[in-house]
């Protein structure tokens, strides 16, 4: 089953070098389709079910809709403009590059600092669904944030249809 | 939990020799290669004999005994045609649309309780795999349509992405009340508990089929139909592919296989929704008031498997038919009309299912119609 | 890791190679034609194309599809509270899930009764506007 | 071979994948000119962090809260996209551009 993992992480980071170099937008786009479906395969053997299934409909069923539609919507001088990806990536690549190993290097410290897992602990956290263990922290803990992003999604959704619409 | 009895553990334990993955991997191409792709094929046929019926036609007869083998036919017509991808269009995205497509479709089919023993995958989020699954349809459309560079196609796309992610939302908040009622999002646990028998002693959870636990998810099963048909683009909501508009909408520089294969990822999208119709409401694989596992004697698992799954079929088939039937039936929508009808019509009404759903539960504990009737509390 | 979604990943490899597969056989056997200009033009009712394909859309679409990813992450939201409702009859906490529930499509119920009345679900603008005896 | 497989399933390889699509994101937020691109490294940036939160709450601690987190994002990562998409929209009607070095009102 690992072998799937890998192919999983392998194909998240080849389709999202892809999205970083990739001069045509649409093609960045519906490679971060594929990124998010490995990062929900990743999720999925990571012992989140539900959070794998939450993510391909948030994000490929959703966000990646929608950027096809603004793009599509923008672009419609499409060869022309769709290739803009500035001429000097140096300078980016080497900070991004120093941002990814430092936060390697922080998170790799947190590791250090927090005891491991028993392989058991494990199997067993990857094998329980999750469903409602989240729906009950949902409920409980969780319940004043929970709300919060509600309030925060009519927000989003009166202030973007207002944004959006037409004059 | 429920022991679950998935296709690949069925075929462990009726042949052995093989290891558990082995087995997963049979189970799968079983089930794409014996359903999911015959059934594409055959219901192109069988929707040309049901046209053909309706409009006092003969159809399709000269392939075999009544036609049946035109499906073959059909399939070398379409891979002996020329395939070519218009001038200006996008070759690379062109390609990928079809696969989107049909992986959203057949992946489907993993989760479908086709019997107690025969599940593809009994996931523990079965109804968010579904779900999730066949949300990969509407980018693969609205690719494939933008690729081709085509106007018709492009308009086609476009609706039809619009209308699948549309009709998705009330299609999802008609399945909440099944899961409301379950407690469980996995399709066979949700089967399970629609079971009824009234020769002898019915378990406490089993509540007879969703459809009639209560007055709320009655309506909810027609609103889950009404979606589906949207989501499958079938009529009277196919104004993706409206032939007297967009010509063939986003398939027209579709020619050959590829267009095969956009045929094909749809009708088993028509056999999905279906399916998912007869599980979550109408029963499953349960043969309504008998349960065959508790006759007094024992039969074989096998047996047993192959009775639930004629049942499922027998649901199934009958949903697709009425499906056929409409296209016969009703003319099609305006694209305000649709739209009107989505987010004005289907979702307030899935809303006031869902809180109706809920209070029903609170009121009588949880207690289906039939629970009531026969005096379970 | 679980049987189902080992069957589940065999699934999507089968039918992501079906359609190599199929366009495959296809390939071997179909005539391979020349690629003439006229051929390969995009069709329009056997008319020249005129400009682009790549036209600008109505931007009615995206304000659905605006509306739409709300309601899907709300719908995404409520599965797992929706999940413990059954059990939370049986240990009493049935008001609080409930309330939830209601709460959480009461706000959004807000956010589309807004859409509505602001007439962005309208497909057709203004016809009802300029359409009587003008 | 086995060693990777042994890397990849391990909490450093989680950690891994997470840094390459973070250190991906700000690259393509910092190259791309078009505001859409933009968007597209922050979404990187955002599945990144999930990513770390769901592979600490496996591989440390044992809890759930970690995939809460997760889920928390993903709400507010469609709804800023919802949003950042219509202010893009918004801006493309004003300029008939999306590129982000036009969006210069507000400089001086």
């Amino acid at each position: 089953m690992n072998k799937v993992l890998l192919l999983a992480e392998i194909l998240t980071v080849a389709s999202a070098l892809i999205v970083g170099f990739h001069p045509n937008i649409l093609y960045a786009s519906v490679f971060l389709l594929f990124t998010f479906c490995g990062v929900a395969v990743m999720f999925l053997f990571a012992g989140a079910d539900f959070l794998a299934g939450a993510q391909v409909i948030i994000y490929v069923g959703g966000v990646t809709i929608l950027i096809l539609f603004a793009i599509m919507l923008t672009q419609w001088l499409y060869k022309i403009k769709l290739a803009d990806i500035r001429n000097k990536m140096v300078v980016p690549a080497l900070l991004s590059a120093a941002v990814g190993v430092f936060l390697y290097r922080a998170l790799h410290q947190m590791v250090a600092a927090l005891p491991p897992q028993t392989p058991e602990a494990l199997e067993k956290f990857t094998a329980t669904p999750k469903t409602a263990a989240i729906g009950q922290a949902l409920l409980g803990g969780y319940l004043f944030p929970f709300e919060a992003i509600t309030i925060l999604l009519l927000g989003a959704m009166v202030g973007a249809v207002w944004l959006a619409r037409p004059e | 939990m429920v022991q679950s009895a998935q296709f690949a553990h069925s075929l462990e334990g009726w042949f052995g020799f093989l290891p558990l993955w082995g087995w997963a991997a049979i189970s799968a191409g079983l089930v794409i290669y014996m359903l999911a792709l015959p059934f594409g094929g055959l219901a192109t046929y069988i929707e040309r004999k049901i046209a053909a019926d309706m409009q006092d036609r003969i159809g399709p007869n000269r392939v075999g005994p009544i036609g049946i083998f035109q499906f073959a036919a059909d399939a070398i017509k379409m891979l002996s045609k020329e395939d070519f991808v218009p001038k200006g269009g996008d070759r690379f995205l062109f390609n990928l649309a079809p696969l989107f497509v049909v992986v959203g479709s057949c992946t489907a089919f993993a989760v479908l309780p086709l019997s107690k023993y025969l599940i593809g995958a009994d996931v523990n989020i079965g109804v968010i795999f579904l779900l999730a699954v066949t949300t990969l349809i509407a980018p693969g459309l609205l690719l494939g349509s933008w690729a081709s560079e085509n106007k018709w196609s492009l308009l086609g796309g476009l609706r039809a992405a619009s209308q699948i992610v549309s009709y998705e939302i009330p299609v999802a908040l008609s399945i909440l009340p099944v899961v409301l009622i379950s407690g469980s999002l996995q399709i066979g646990q949700i089967v399970e508990q629609q079971g009824w028998t009234v020769f002898g002693e019915n378990p406490a959870t089993n509540h007879f089929w969703n459809a009639f636990h209560n007055p709320f998810t009655f309506f909810s099963m027609f609103l889950l139909f009404v979606g589906g048909l949207a989501e499958t683009n079938r009529i009277p909501f196919d104004l993706p592919e409206a032939e007297s508009e967009l010509v063939s909408g986003f398939n027209t520089e579709f020619s050959g296989m590829r267009f095969g294969l956009y045929a094909l990822g749809e009708f088993c999208d028509v056999f999905v929704m279906s399916a998912m119709v007869t599980a979550l409401y109408l029963g499953g694989w349960h043969i309504p008031f008998l349960d065959i596992e508790k006759l007094g004697f024992a039969l074989p698992t096998g047996l047993v498997a192959f009775i639930q799954f004629h049942m499922f079929m027998i649901k199934t088939l009958l949903v697709v038919f009425v499906v056929m039937w409409l296209r016969w039936t009703l003319p099609r929508l305006r694209v305000d009309q649709l739209m009107g009808m989505c987010w004005k019509g289907l979702l307030p009404l899935a809303f006031f299912n869902v809180l109706g759903t809920a209070l029903w539960m609170w009121v009588f504990k949880g207690q289906s119609l039939m629970q009531l009737l026969a005096g379970h509390g | 890791m679980e049987t189902g979604f080992i069957t589940a990943f065999w699934f999507v490899i089968i039918s992501a190679l079906t359609v190599p597969l199929m366009l495959g056989v296809g390939f071997l056997l179909r005539p391979k034609g020349k690629d003439t200009r006229r051929k390969m033009t995009a069709y329009e009712c056997g008319e020249e194309p005129v400009g682009s394909a790549w036209i600008k859309f109505n931007i009615r679409f995206y304000i659905v599809a605006i509306v739409f990813i709300i309601f899907d992450v709300e719908m995404a939201a409520i599965f797992p509270a929706a999940t413990v409702f059954k059990d939370s009859i049986a240990n009493g906490t049935v008001a609080l899930v409930f309330g939830e529930i209601f709460l959480f499509v009461a706000l959004l119920l807000i956010g589309l009764i807004y859409c509505w009345v602001r007439g962005d679900l309208e497909w057709v603008k203004g016809v009802t506007k300029f359409a009587p005896n003008k | 071979m086995n060693h990777l497989m042994q890397f990849s399933s391990s909490l450093q390889g989680y950690l891994a994948v997470g840094a390459i699509l973070f250190s991906l994101g700000v690259f393509c937020v910092l190259t791309r000119k078009n505001a859409i691109g933009i968007l597209l490294g922050i979404e990187l940036i955002l599945n990144a962090a999930g990513i770390n939160f769901v592979a600490f709450s496996k591989f440390r601690t044992g809890l759930i809260d970690g995939q809460i987190v997760a889920l928390f994002i993903m709400l507010i990562a469609a709804a800023e996209a919802a949003v950042a998409l219509a202010v893009i929209l918004r801006f493309y009607r004003l300029k008939q551009t999306i590129d982000a070095d036009e969006a210069s009102i507000m400089r001086n």
